[in-house]
């Protein structure tokens, strides 16, 4: 009798014991542990430097929610600090040469430690979307471009009516993290990977009715 | 003793290729190692027959089967075969058209071996591959598109 | 703001092409499967093997004797277990770094000087082939990383942080491309590092011969080439990120199959 | 230098498969190098095989060919034990052969 009784309080102590091992470090270990392997693990090499690993507070959030959608009241504020950095075009001008837009769509290189400094990046947009019917090969990391234009009704990009649209599709294409705080797309504009110019061919691709993507 | 017979020096070659352009070699390693310099240097599958001895163009059969993907992931490396349903088949071609040179590999077919023979090839492009097999003085040819694709993240 | 709320439901309705992908996908897996015969990564699995043998570096010694974590010598079977925790350096290291350890001790080579290196030169092109033997002797057998060492659990929350983390001038983290299910780049499948299947096949997958570059990677070049690409700083060959890094995706590939080395776009 | 070929030689029936692996750089002469400059070609010509002392095949290629080639055909004849040679040679005067048995 007494041996049966004394076996699951032993078990008990064992499971006890088993949890807490299996507990593991503590947040704290761990955030000041991966700041440490960080420091240790990078090097600069080329124009990539360790201040890259710096993080602005829309990267930190998103770093720290591992996946998780932020909440609600983060998420905004993060969105409208993005949303006042983006620059619209300088002249007024939103359009450019589809064509150039579709090679700079193609572009998949720049910035990395392996590029020249001062060499003009790609916008790397078919690794994760598809855009033109004629390009096989495309990402799906994103949403698919194809009709961009037409399914928002451009017939004119020039025209009042689209403005809003014109508007927020420069926006997005500046500052991503301005509609969507933990957006996977880079902030073209905003971290200096297109410039004015490239950015109105990429917008010409995905507006432009003549531009294929319409068609 | 299998070494004696690559003699591949660039002046035997060439002769060796002229003989072959000329139609007068066949490519038979088991008296002498040729390399048909004329044939390689082809641009178009028409070339590559002439070069390997046709008098005429060479014809589409459904008796030879090319074996080569749609697309392909890298241009780098494509599985490419051809297998002959013909008799009396002695050589099978591989040719990619819209490389910097068309014929990529040429396999002689002795006696007692299959006309079935694969291999990886490079492709600069998108382009048609060739299966073109050699019986008696004939030619025959069967064809495919491979696309080649960009892959990765392109950087 | 309406016509920003105006364009993210567009954006959410754009249509897929499903026939037209579907056509392509099943092009690109017949295309795999042709090649799936003839891997010249068995041509660096022989090399491998030879190098383990053979008595090299400036101690004239093999590598036999090399505890991979399973004993001195014990090839078998290791590469499924790491990286895990070895008591003799008192860290966690890959096959890599424990690779480095062995050619230093063993052999006496200067491991730091292999770990700089460029990919593909000198004793970086023997580490290469070792690692293709090593992984091919574990061919076929689960993954099952130990955890039960205190450095091997926190070396799991450092590798998922790290993964996590997102910086450089594009905003990547590896999550960025690896953090869910059914995504490409370009054609190219991206497995879900965070779950099994796709941690088992995606981990499971490296060393791999690379069709694009005609050469076998390690792990190490791999990850090296996916942080060059996420536009970050260059890791440190064998450095404890990369390290982290390769705990996270084994332990979460736990019960997948190796297929290193496998053969990769 | 040149390095062991992986040769693998089975036979089924009245049939052996064969399946070759070279290593080799068939370098295309297409490629530039990072200072601008082309690459020279250098690529296996020919690649033959025999099977008791008889060929069972002989190949020429080009440039085109994959680096680290990979070669499979099949003859008719050779039964297990037996010998698989085979034998390449490339533009620079490289040369190698390796054996095989029959599985």
């Amino acid at each position: 009798m007494m041996k049966k009784t004394y076996k699951p309080a032993s078990l008990l102590a064992l499971c006890l014991l088993l949890a807490s091992c299996a507990t593991g470090p503590s947040p704290q270990d761990v955030a000041e542990a991966t700041q440490k392997v960080l420091k240790s693990s990078f090097r600069d090499q080329g124009i990539a430097k360790t201040s890259w690993l710096d993080q602005d507070a829309s990267n930190r959030a998103c770093s720290e929610a591992q996946g998780a959608a932020l909440d609600d009241k983060l998420a905004k504020s993060i969105e409208e600090a993005n949303l006042k950095t983006v620059k619209m075009p300088s002249d007024g001008k939103f359009i450019g040469d589809w064509q150039e837009g579709e090679k700079i769509a193609q572009n998949g290189r720049g910035m990395t430690w392996s590029d020249q400094p001062g060499s003009a990046n790609g916008g790397s947009c078919y690794n994760c979307h598809q855009i033109s019917k004629a390009e096989l090969s495309f990402g799906s990391i994103g949403p698919s471009l194809y009709n961009y234009g037409k399914l928002r009704g451009v017939a004119d990009p020039a025209a009042v009516a689209s403005k809003p649209i014109v508007d927020y599709t420069w926006g997005k294409l500046w500052n991503a993290k301005a509609y969507n705080a933990c957006s996977g797309m880079p902030r073209f504009g905003h971290t200096g990977i297109l410039n004015e110019t490239q950015l109105r061919h990429v917008m010409a691709l995905l507006l432009d009715p003549a531009s294929p993507v319409n068609k | 003793m299998e070494r004696r017979h690559f003699l591949a020096t660039s002046s035997g070659a060439t002769a060796l290729a002229l003989a072959a352009s000329a139609g007068l070699a066949p490519a038979h390693a088991q008296t002498a190692p040729v390399w048909s310099k004329a044939a390689f240097d082809s641009k178009t599958l028409a070339e590559a027959a002439k070069a390997l001895g046709a008098t005429g163009a060479p014809v589409e059969s459904k008796d030879l089967i090319l074996q080569a993907p749609e697309i392909a992931e890298n241009g780098s490396v494509v599985r490419v075969g051809a297998q002959s349903k013909i008799a009396g088949t002695t050589q099978l071609a591989l040719v990619v058209e819209k490389n910097p040179n068309a014929l990529a590999a040429l396999f002689d077919i002795p006696e007692g071996t299959d006309p079935n023979v694969s291999t990886n090839l490079k492709m600069g492009q998108s382009s048609n591959v060739y299966a073109l097999a050699k019986v008696g003085d004939k030619f025959f040819y069967a064809v495919k598109e491979v696309k080649v694709t960009l892959g990765g993240c392109g950087g | 703001m309406r016509w920003n709320l105006l364009g993210l439901a567009a954006v959410c309705l754009l249509p897929l092409s499903a026939a037209a992908q579907k056509s392509t996908a099943e092009g690109i897996a017949e295309y795999r499967a042709m090649l799936a015969d003839g891997n010249p990564a068995e041509l660096y699995e022989a090399r491998g093997e030879a190098f383990w043998k053979q008595a090299r570096g400036p101690k004239n010694a093999s590598l036999v004797q090399c505890d991979l974590g399973k004993g001195p010598g014990v090839v078998k079977g290791a590469f499924v277990e790491l990286p895990r925790y070895f008591s003799d350096t008192a860290r966690v290291q890959d096959l890599e770094s424990r690779l480095l350890t062995c050619m230093e001790t063993l052999q006496g080579f200067s491991a730091d000087a292999i770990a700089k290196t460029p990919f593909g030169r000198d004793e970086q092109k023997t580490l290469e082939s070792l690692v293709a033997f090593i992984s091919g002797e574990s061919r076929g057998m689960k993954f099952n990383l130990p955890q039960a060492h205190a450095q091997e659990k926190l070396m799991y929350a450092v590798g998922k942080q790290v993964f996590y983390q997102r910086g450089g001038p594009y905003d990547f983290s590896c999550a960025s491309c690896h953090g869910e299910d059914n995504k490409r780049v370009r054609l190219q499948d991206l497995p879900n590092l965070t779950k099994n299947p796709g941690a088992g096949d995606g981990f499971g997958a490296w060393p791999a011969y690379r069709v694009s570059s005609g050469d076998l990677w390690s792990m190490q070049r791999r990850l090296n080439d996916c942080y060059r690409q996420q536009r970050f700083p260059f890791p440190g060959f064998a450095s404890d990120a990369t390290i982290a890094l390769g705990v996270f995706m084994g332990v979460n590939g736990k019960g997948g199959v190796s297929t290193a080395p496998a053969l990769k776009r | 230098m040149t390095e062991p070929m992986r040769i693998r030689a089975q036979a089924q029936g009245d049939k052996t498969t064969v399946r070759v692996l070279v290593s080799h750089e068939m370098e295309s002469g297409q490629r530039k190098d990072a200072a601008g400059k082309t690459v020279p070609a250098w690529f296996i010509q020919n690649i033959s095989a025999t099977h008791n002392g008889k060929t069972v095949m002989s190949a020429q290629w080009g440039p085109a060919v994959s680096k680290n080639p990979f070669m499979q055909f099949s003859f008719k004849g050779g039964k297990a034990g037996d010998k698989v040679a085979v034998s390449w040679a490339d533009n620079k005067g490289d040369k190698r052969t390796d054996e095989a048995v029959i599985s």
